[in-house]
């Protein structure tokens, strides 16, 4: 289905996440990576060996919900820009997703953006909350955005609407 | 590939169309020498490094073979152009 | 594959499709003509393509008046509606020696006395005619402007296409390995792809020919030997006729779309069958040619290659029967320009076949292999 | 048209080069090749084909095609996609024959 | 001008430089000659992290993969480097490659071995007005964009949804510039999910079972016809419709650029699988002409990591016929041949993997 449309469909991301209880406890990372590429940075980079270790570097990364406590590490390193944080609970409305970003404008804390799906549609609107920065990674971004709880599992990307 | 419009150019140094290719292969000429000889394509100044691929898809799809079995031909020198005065001026014997 | 033909071609350059489709014309329609690669793969393909007709010989010189007239009106005659790409924009050959001189001057009254409107150019008058040429040492040159170059490709193609119309079957891909003989006649031909029995064999193998006669065990005082040719990228025009220097060694002409392409002899270059390229020509032709026509020096080489010269001993063709076999009729032997002699010959050679007199019945007894043994030979002063 | 602002990569600032365009006055910037230079100065269709005269320009800019060849201080057929500017270069379409 | 060397390399992309670098602190004689002004082929506008592991600098940039292989290059006082060089050709009688630097000096270069690391070329599409200013192979538009900064266009349509076609796409995202949309004539993605799903949460559609008919524009791109494909890749009648844009971007597929390969009379083999006419070669990287070794793309299409790995396969091969390897030479093969297989052991690899078979000889 993906490889016709280059977006997950429901069944096909809901089965990538956590179930409810999970997201309910805590921040956690989902990894949308379904296509055995050779490739493990995320395994390396997990501080808490979340992702289990591959025995072949064409295993696709598998997360273990109950040892991820969604730092984020993770995405910075993923090549693929697969790997988002989901905190479903950010506050009592809203949730916070962080997000690997690469685009202009740069945001800055408390920027308003628009909320993508996965197929780009907007959604909803959103605040930045946050703006991460890695020393080996200079130009990527992490985004943490805060956004309508109603939307923690439809969210995937955002767009600065300022100039 | 949209192999209908006999006018598209196939190599473009030498704006050999579609249609003369086809009529070249209808007319039993099917390897890449002979096409390149009687059309011109890929003689030009690139030397087939762009049309080269579209030729053995032509050759491939009117014959209903797979591109495999196209008889390659032998790539002449040099592979980027040189201007004779350079190549005059080189002496051939300095060490 | 037909396994039985009145006459088997071993060749598909120019001078074999050319004698197919003569044969036809005179009522011989069952023909093979075998190819051991693709038609025009050999010298043919890889031939400068020039036709001249300022010759020093009588001989050289009925061959190729007869052979661009017939160019003339090919396309039409073989009824190819993309033409041959004939073009007579003449042939300027530059002198730059005295004994040089004597020589052409001599040539031009011979060419002359054959209705060829051949000028004898003063330097001064050498730059109306190619005016990038360079004045250093010239001491004249001689023009024709009705000698010219073709399309080997096309006229090829439309000789071989007309052949298959009247009845030739053109068999590419197949290889000669040998010949069935009784006595001393060709009973069949061997091929990789089978068997011909026929009742004679045309050699017009270029390159190969020697092969191919010892396959019958006749040995051919041939050997093939590289040249090799380049071609720029189309620039501006200029130049028309095809310059030739005997004193340099060089050819070159600028094609219509403007590619100038040109080819030297190498005194050096070994018989054989080598086909590489080699720098040393690259270096050896730029210098030549960019010394007599320094302005080309602006165009850049596109692409080189190399073909085989069947030479002979006198470097003219030798045509007919040899005296071993007495149904294998040599084309061979052209030395660098059979593309030029091309319609003459595949006549010549038919009505030898059909028992016909020859369009120059003295190619008989003059280009014949006996004349080696009897210690005649065509004295061409003009050959590159 | 250049790209301002990038994300990820910087394009820093470089002297100007002046050259001409069949004769009139243009502007790219130093190590710039001349079709990139031309082709950032709206002029996009730098070349004739052959045979049929139609328009031609960038296509691989690796200096593999023969989509950008121009003359460039009096030599024909120069690779202008990989060719750099130089202060005062002369750089002309070629006509072809008709 | 005439010089010898040791080793000669040709190209200094991924695998020319990693082939190099197995000469650093060795007395062997290197030169390597590069067509393009800077080195690191195209791994300089790639602006996307690179999938892999670590060895192979997973989750790096393109262009800063480039500056940490051509590092230890640079400083070896035994590697000369030319840059703006181009091979021309190769030589046998001579016994030399001729190279031209700069359209200025010719270079004739003699070596003991070869390492043929000249990549791929890009595939060109046969349509309608297929050569109008405006339209562009993939790699010309990173060329553009983010090697000068130059814009291609303001709208663009890119033709192919492989790997390349999606990461050009993201990159004219990066660069403010508008995609229009993406068409694919297959009725699925060439490229990576991950690559695809970047592009497509950004609103850019991609439009399988559709192909171009023709470009539309007088003297520079206007617009195109697209149409949909049925499951046999014909043309559904009545769903042509025409999208305006001024800029068509190709990414149709790569081709080894095996020229010099066929001029130094190595057999060589049309494989579709790896991109076209590629050199037949044992495990080594070595070729049927034995002074001949090849790396990267130009021996079958595949992703800047593996070309690294076939560099310095061919690199320590090299060594070792020279007599020069050292066991921690020997060392870098080995891994890198087992990198090679792990990486090429997924469904991913399973096309290379078909395809090096038809080309891979078991003796050496």
């Amino acid at each position: 289905m993906f490889k016709n449309t280059g977006c997950l469909s429901s069944i096909e991301y809901s089965s990538l996440m956590p179930d409810e209880d999970r997201l309910n406890e805590g921040p956690v990372a989902i990894i949308e990576c379904p296509e055995h590429i050779p490739c493990n940075p995320c395994q390396q980079a997990c501080p808490r060996g979340a992702i289990q270790p591959f025995q072949k570097i064409t295993d696709l990364p598998v997360i273990q919900f109950d040892l991820c406590n969604g730092c984020g590490n993770c995405i910075s390193v993923c090549p693929g820009l697969a790997i988002y944080v989901i905190e479903k609970n950010y506050t009592p409305d809203t949730s916070l997703m962080k997000i690997p970003y690469e685009m202009l404008p740069i945001p800055e804390k408390n920027d308003i953006c628009d909320i993508l799906s996965r197929e780009g549609s907007v959604i909803g609107r959103g605040r930045v909350e946050r703006v991460q920065k890695y020393a080996f990674n200079p130009k990527g971004r992490v985004v943490w955005v805060e956004i309508p709880k109603k939307l923690y599992k439809e969210a995937r990307n955002v767009r600065m609407v300022k100039e | 590939m949209n192999l209908k419009d006999d006018n598209t150019i196939v190599c473009r140094c030498a704006d050999v169309t579609l249609g003369e290719i086809k009529e070249a292969i209808r007319k039993g000429y099917t390897t890449l020498d002979e096409i390149k000889r009687l059309t011109r394509a890929g003689m030009g100044q690139c030397q087939g490094k762009t049309c080269r691929n579209l030729l053995l898809q032509i050759i491939a799809n009117e014959l209903h073979i797979s591109p495999t079995d196209v008889e390659l031909s032998r790539l002449r020198p040099p592979s980027v152009t040189i201007p004779l005065e350079l190549l005059a001026k080189e002496d051939a014997n300095e060490n | 594959m037909k396994t039985k033909a009145a006459v088997v071609v071993i060749g598909g350059g120019v001078i074999g499709t050319a004698i197919a489709y003569e044969l036809t014309l005179r009522g011989v329609r069952d023909i093979v003509l075998v190819e051991k690669n693709t038609l025009f793969s050999g010298a043919t393909a890889r031939c400068g393509a020039g036709v001249r007709q300022q010759w020093g010989t009588e001989m050289n010189l009925r061959l190729s008046i007869g052979s661009v007239k017939r160019y003339e009106t090919l396309a039409e005659e073989l009824d190819y509606p993309h033409g041959i790409e004939f073009s007579q924009t003449g042939y300027f050959m530059p002198v730059y020696t005295e004994k040089q001189r004597q020589q052409f001057e001599k040539n031009v009254s011979l060419q002359r006395k054959f209705g060829l409107d051949v000028q004898y150019l003063q330097p001064e008058e050498c730059r109306s005619i190619v005016p990038i040429v360079s004045l250093d040492g010239l001491l004249g040159a001689t023009y024709y402007d009705k000698d010219g170059y073709l399309s080997p490709f096309h006229t090829t193609a439309a000789y071989a296409e007309a052949a298959k119309r009247n009845g030739v079957c053109i068999e590419k891909n197949t290889e000669v390995l040998g010949f069935t003989m009784e006595k001393e006649t060709i009973r069949s031909v061997k091929t990789n792809r089978g068997d011909i029995s026929c009742d004679c064999v045309v050699n017009a193998a270029g390159g190969w020919s020697q092969e191919i006669a010892q396959m019958a065990h006749v040995t051919l005082p041939l050997f093939s030997e590289r040249h090799q040719i380049l071609v720029t990228e189309p620039i501006e025009p200029l130049f028309r006729p095809m310059v030739m220097s005997f004193t340099h060694g060089f050819y070159t002409q600028q094609e219509p779309n403007g590619a100038i392409l040109m080819g030297v002899g190498d005194p050096h270059e070994p018989k054989g069958y080598n086909m590489d390229h080699s720098y040393h020509f690259l270096h050896t032709v730029a210098s030549l040619v960019t010394s007599v026509l320094p302005a080309v020096g602006k165009a850049r080489v596109v692409r080189q290659w190399s073909g085989l010269y069947n030479i002979s001993p006198d470097k003219a063709p030798i045509l007919g029967l040899p005296k071993e076999v007495n149904n294998m009729f040599l084309a061979v032997g052209f030395s660098g320009h059979g593309f030029m002699v091309a319609p003459m010959v595949s006549e010549m050679i038919a009505q030898m076949i059909t028992n016909e007199e020859l369009s120059i019945p003295e190619a008989r007894t003059q280009l014949d292999l006996g004349r080696y043994d009897r210690g005649e030979r065509i004295v061409e002063p003009s050959v590159v | 048209m250049r790209i301002e602002k990038h994300p990820i990569l910087e394009f820093k600032e470089k002297k100007k080069v002046s050259f001409f365009l069949d004769g009139k006055p243009v502007q790219g910037f130093e190590g710039e090749p001349i079709a990139v230079a031309l082709f950032e100065q709206g002029y996009k269709n730098i070349n004739e084909s052959l045979v049929y005269h139609r328009p031609r320009g960038i296509f691989c800019c690796i200096g593999n095609c023969s989509s950008c060849l121009m003359k460039v201080d009096g030599i024909p057929n120069v690779r202008t996609c990989t060719k750099r500017i130089e202060e005062g270069m002369q750089v002309e379409t070629q006509k072809r024959e008709p | 001008m005439k010089q010898n060397c040791d080793v000669l390399i040709v190209g200094a992309g991924p695998a020319g430089l990693c082939a190099a670098s197995v000469f650093v602190n060795t007395n062997v004689q290197v030169v390597v000659i590069e067509r393009d002004p800077f080195l690191g082929g195209q791994l300089l506008k790639q602006t996307h992290m690179f999938f892999g592991s670590k060895e192979q600098y997973a989750g790096t940039r393109g262009f800063a993969i480039s500056d940490i292989l051509k590092e230890s290059v640079l400083q070896a006082k035994n590697i000369h480097i030319f840059t703006e060089t181009v091979a021309a050709g190769y030589y046998p009688e001579d016994g030399f490659m001729l190279a031209i630097e700069q359209d200025q000096t010719l270079h004739r270069i003699g070596f003991k071995k070869v390492i043929v690391a000249t990549g791929a070329s890009e595939k060109a599409l046969i349509f309608e007005n297929n050569d109008l200013p405006g339209i562009f192979g993939a790699g010309a538009v990173q060329t553009l964009m983010n090697m000068y900064g130059v814009a291609p266009g303001k709208e663009v349509i890119m033709v192919g949804s492989g790997n390349i076609g999606l990461i050009v796409s993201y990159q004219l995202l990066q660069a403010g510039i508008s995609v229009k949309c993406i068409i694919e004539a297959a009725p699925v993605i060439g490229g990576y999910f991950v690559h695809a799903a970047k592009i497509r949460r950004l609103q850019i559609p991609i439009y399988t079972q559709t192909t171009i008919r023709k470009a539309i524009g007088t003297d520079s791109l206007e617009g195109v016809e697209i149409v949909s494909l049925d499951e046999k890749w014909q043309s559904i009648p009545g769903t042509e419709r025409i999208e305006s844009c001024d800029t068509l971007c190709l990414a149709v597929g790569l081709c080894p650029m095996s020229e010099l390969l066929s001029q130094m009379q190595c057999e060589t083999k049309y494989v579709p699988e790896l991109g076209g006419s590629v050199a037949i070669r044992n495990h080594r990287m070595q070729c049927t002409n034995k002074d001949v070794y090849i790396a990267g793309d130009v021996a079958g299409i595949e992703e800047a990591s593996s070309a690294m790995l076939e560099g310095y396969i061919a690199g320590v091969s090299i060594a070792e016929d020279l007599q020069i390897a050292t066991p921690k030479h020997l060392v870098l093969r080995e891994n890198s041949v087992e990198f090679l297989k792990a990486m090429r052991s997924g469904p991913i690899g399973e096309k290379i993997c078909s395809g090096l078979k038809k080309v891979e000889e078991s003796h050496v």
